[in-house]
């Protein structure tokens, strides 16, 4: 049982952590705003909630999973709406652009 | 009671600002600043009585005792200091209800007055406390406030003097916040005692070196010393009159006494002065202050830049006079601060007078005023005398006595160069008693009366105590002389 | 970099990195407070000021020689004091061994809070706390001498109609901020209350609280806001702050002990002193965080005041 | 000595960054970055000499001996707040003048003074 944790906790945290990386990457090579954002918000979210699950499995002490699990929910919830208003925000901003062409 | 006095003194404004925020009308503001400033002057004048029978008081905040604690000790250095600052403020606020109504908008007086008092408790914070971190503390409490009150006058330039005084400010804090840090990793103390007993084990490190060049870079910053100074004039002219009333005669004396406090009694007087080359250093930063500010004086055209740059020259005494490092010579810096605050208290207030009858300090706007406000203007003329030095005043008691310790310590150039920085003084002060006494009125000003009594009274006590501690010196003297002894003899 | 709102969103991840800095070197309560003031109040009062100064910088055109001469010579000076410092983290160190073995060795039997910075913060050094309260509240004066603005009346028919065409566009952002305040503010009372156990304490907490005000100022505007919380009471709030916790010191005083000796306010020394640290930490909090709202109100209030701005959202 | 000292310089360098933008730079928001950064270096420089080997965050706990200095912390969680209001009167400070001189560069400022006079 313990092993089992053990690996399934360290095989999380090693997905996050690609995840990451992959993020990181593709808001350096890809090539206009909304594709990088892409590559990060949708990259991160996955990321942290990898990063987090792998660590609540990691760790034996129930208050510290609690006050992950929060953590976890909060971040599903404000990670998209943030990349939600950033978007907005730029396509707002295009428009405005545009009409002013 | 009387034992909790160290603390009373600051707690009694610092507690009296925000209740302002309670009071309704900015007249009941007042009068309430009023009586909470007389109230701190009591406890000063207390305060200073039993230091001088009774020796150096110690308070210890919270119960716990230094260097764990946060403690007040009060000597005769800081009992001076806080009179001085409390007499001033109490002076000053007499007149400010009238002044800014002219000079600032109804809705922000409530607002000046918390200011106000917060700086006030906020000074006497810094000069009451024992420990060097609650210095940085309250030094920031005193420096907002003072921003904030000096952009607060009318003329859009204010802001930006009050911006330019806030970056150079905050660089000096943050200097002598390093300083503090780096003495704290020499020694794992703040208490300035124990500073003072621990530093001389680790003395020859060059961490401690560093550690008291910063501090004293930013205190100097602070002081406006030549040639840190350059903030000075802009934010003292363009200050609404009353604020520069308070601050000329207050805070660059607060800055002084941080540098004596540091050099004397933190570091040790064999560190400070023997092992680093500052004796010559603040002699010839201290002359050549006063020549270049005083020059720069007689070329103004403003009466306010005017004295802001006298100021600066005579920051320069005070430094001359310390850094004889003798009893004598510290003995000369404390009665000329105490003589100053008195000087510039009664010329600036004088000023702010003038301000709020012809709205102006210009020098051309002076012409004739010498007829139309003859009070106001024999009281500029009283303290620009005694700016000078002419005997009688209080300006000749210590220029005696600085003149006299540095001929002890056989500096005769000095001395001369001393008497030679009088004679700009001269000019400059001549050119306003010409302007007032002897042109002509400008047309359409004849309508200008004198100032209102609450203008008068206020400068005419501050006039008359000047007159007096000129002729009688015994308590001024006597506590001066105490003082540095006491800060001699802590330190051999 | 002479796009300012890029220097700005650089400061902030620099303070965001030092916060983590501070964390590595265990200082964990300093790295709470910078996160939440240095990366966020600040960046976002930066932010603010910006959109009323503008965002570029012009090029400097001389060549500062003599700046660059004063920060080689400082820089060099602190250098210099560096070499005959004790190591880093070497536990000989002088700090390590003067003073603060007290506060490590017997807070807990003088004051019985296992958390030592909030029992040195707030009672061996409770009167620096103390100071920095009145610099928060002198800095929220500041602010409130400098911009106050006479209030327009405010066309209601014309806010109602703005804030109907803000809803469809912030509409995603608007409920979830609507779901998330009441977390934020649970969050800063945890923080608030649980200051003498874990890391957190009047201040964090205070500036937790304001920035979901803060949040709700931003998508709701500043009128619906104003319609919660009236500029004279916040004002009144600040005040009473600090004087919540002058007033535990004048109780001391009262009660013959020196001020600020939280043993004089019970019976038993140590309980006293765990209801002055927790008296105190009320006062902090509620002062930093109604200046916190004064001071971001202020700015707003002016923003919208400058007729440049007129119609720009947030 | 290198590895001993080595957050020290570190420190030193990330200050005079601050420092040097503070004074060489016109625009008076960059200014008051420069502050930031230049006083946050300052309290890592505090942090950095509270640590001690092997310490421990100073919450007291059971089962842990080495603890880190507190006293520093408290030191620098007072001075992150006197960082946070100047900061915010400098801003304020600096929208005013923007108000009333229509710049916020030093050098038009400069000039529009010496105009005035």
């Amino acid at each position: 049982m313990d092993t089992l944790l053990q690996v399934s906790s360290g095989l999380f945290l090693l997905i996050g952590s690609f995840l990451c990386l992959s993020g990181g990457v593709g808001i350096l090579r890809f090539p206009d705003f909304y594709t990088r954002m892409h590559a990060v918000g949708v990259t991160d979210t996955l990321a942290t909630a990898m990063i987090l699950t792998g660590l609540i499995l990691h760790n034996p002490d129930f208050m510290v999973d609690v006050k992950l699990v929060i953590i976890l929910l909060m971040t599903l919830f404000i990670s998209p709406t943030a990349s939600h208003a950033l978007a907005n925000a730029a396509m707002h901003e295009d428009l405005a652009k545009q009409n002013e062409q | 009671m009387l034992a909790h006095l160290p603390i009373l003194q600051v707690i009694v404004p610092l507690l009296a600002a925000p209740l302002c925020l309670f009071l309704t009308r900015p007249r009941l503001v007042w009068l309430f600043a009023i009586i909470v400033s007389g109230l701190a002057f009591l406890i000063s004048s207390l305060l200073l009585q039993q230091v001088m029978t009774s020796g150096t008081i110690i308070y210890e905040l919270g119960g716990w005792e230094a260097p764990w604690g946060i403690e007040y000790r009060i000597d005769q250095l800081n009992a001076l200091l806080l009179l001085i600052i409390t007499a001033i403020s109490t002076v000053v606020l007499f007149s400010a209800d009238t002044s800014i109504r002219k000079e600032i908008p109804e809705d922000r007086h409530t607002v000046f007055y918390i200011l106000y008092l917060l700086s006030l408790a906020a000074m006497l914070g810094i000069v009451a406390t024992g420990d060097a971190f609650n210095v940085f503390v309250f030094l920031e409490i005193s420096s907002l406030s003072a921003y904030a009150l000096i952009a607060l006058g009318k003329d859009r330039r204010a802001l930006w003097a009050s911006y330019q005084y806030l970056i150079m400010g905050t660089i000096g804090a943050t200097f002598i916040l390093i300083g503090i840090g780096l003495m704290y990793q020499m020694t794992g103390t703040l208490n300035m005692y124990d500073l003072s007993i621990r530093l001389p084990e680790v003395e020859q490190t060059r961490t401690v070196f560093t550690a008291f060049a910063f501090v004293i870079v930013g205190v100097c910053l602070k002081l406006a010393m030549f040639p840190l100074h350059l903030w000075l004039p802009n934010a003292y002219a363009y200050a609404p009159s009353i604020v520069t009333a308070f601050f000329a005669a207050t805070a660059t004396k607060v800055a002084i006494y941080l540098l004596i406090r540091f050099t004397f009694s933190v570091f040790a007087v064999s560190l400070s002065i023997t092992h680093l080359p500052l004796q010559m250093l603040f002699v010839v930063l201290g002359l050549v202050g006063i020549f270049v500010a005083s020059t720069a004086a007689i070329y103004q055209t403003s009466i306010k830049h005017l004295f802001a740059y006298s100021s600066i020259a005579q920051i320069g005494y005070m430094i001359v006079g310390f850094s004889v490092t003798s009893v004598a010579g510290l003995t000369a810096t404390l009665l000329h601060l105490f003589n100053h605050a008195l000087m510039k208290g009664a010329l600036f207030l004088a000023l702010a007078a003038v301000v709020y009858r012809i709205g102006s300090t210009q020098l051309s706007q002076f012409q004739g005023l010498g007829r139309q406000m003859p009070v106001t203007m024999a009281a500029i003329v009283i303290g620009g005398l005694s700016l000078i030095g002419v005997p009688l005043t209080v300006g000749f008691v210590s220029k005696w006595y600085l003149v006299m310790a540095v001929i002890e310590n056989g500096w005769w150039p000095v001395a001369v160069l001393i008497l030679l920085g009088s004679l700009l003084a001269v000019v400059y002060v001549w050119r306003i008693v010409e302007a007032a006494y002897f042109k002509p009125a400008l047309a359409g000003t004849e309508t200008i009366k004198e100032a209102p009594l609450s203008f008068l009274i206020p400068i005419w006590t501050l006039v008359l105590a000047n007159i007096y501690f000129g002729i009688d010196t015994r308590l001024s003297v006597q506590v001066a002389q105490a003082a540095s002894q006491s800060l001699f003899g802590v330190s051999p | 970099m002479k796009d300012l709102l890029a220097v700005i969103m650089l400061l902030g991840i620099y303070s965001l990195l030092s916060a983590s800095f501070f964390v590595a070197m265990d200082a964990v309560d300093v790295a709470f407070t910078e996160a939440s003031v240095g990366a966020g109040i600040s960046t976002l009062l930066m932010l603010v000021a910006i959109t009323m100064t503008g965002r570029s910088e012009h090029p400097v055109r001389h060549k500062p020689l003599l700046a660059l001469a004063v920060v080689i010579v400082t820089g060099s000076l602190l250098i210099y004091g560096t070499l005959d410092m004790p190591y880093f983290g070497s536990a000989e160190a002088p700090i390590h061994q003067h003073v603060a073995p007290r506060y490590i060795n017997d807070s807990m039997q003088e004051i019985g809070v296992p958390n030592i910075v909030t029992s040195v913060l707030a009672s061996y050094r409770a009167f620096d706390t103390f100071g920095e309260v009145v610099v928060i509240f002198t800095a929220g004066m500041g602010v409130l001498a400098l911009l106050s603005v006479a209030r327009r009346p405010v066309d209601i028919k014309k806010v109602n109609s703005f804030n109907n065409s803000m809803h469809e566009q912030h509409l995603v952002l608007r409920i979830v901020t609507k779901m998330l305040i009441p977390f934020i503010l649970l969050f800063a009372l945890y923080v608030q209350f649980h200051g003498d156990f874990g890391p957190g304490g009047g201040f964090q907490a205070g500036v937790i609280f304001a920035s979901s005000i803060f949040l709700y100022t931003m998508l709701f505007g500043m009128t619906t806001a104003r319609r919660l919380i009236n500029q004279s009471f916040i004002q009144i709030l600040a005040a009473s702050g600090v004087l919540l916790y002058g007033s535990v010191g004048v109780v001391s005083l009262l009660n013959g002990k020196n001020f600020f000796d939280y043993s004089a306010l019970s019976s038993d020394p140590v309980a006293g002193q765990h209801l002055g640290i927790l008296l105190i930490e009320l006062g902090v909090g509620i002062t930093v965080a109604s200046v916190m709202v004064i001071i971001f109100f202020k700015f707003a209030d002016r923003r919208d005041y400058s007729p440049s701005n007129e119609n720009k959202d947030f | 000595m290198l590895m001993g000292l080595y957050n020290d310089w570190v420190v030193v360098v990330l200050m005079m960054i601050g420092f040097y933008i503070v004074i060489a730079h016109g625009n008076l928001i960059k200014k008051i970055v420069g502050l930031s950064i230049f006083q946050t270096s300052v309290f890592i420089f505090y942090i950095s000499m509270a640590k001690v080997d092997g310490g421990t965050a100073p919450i007291l706990a059971e089962g842990i001996q080495q603890y880190s200095n507190p006293l520093p912390h408290v030191l620098i969680l007072t001075a992150i707040v006197v960082g946070i209001a100047t900061t915010a009167l400098g801003l304020a400070l600096a929208v005013r003048i923007k108000e009333a001189y229509g710049s916020v560069e030093e050098e038009e400022i400069q000039k529009k003074d010496n105009l005035d006079c």
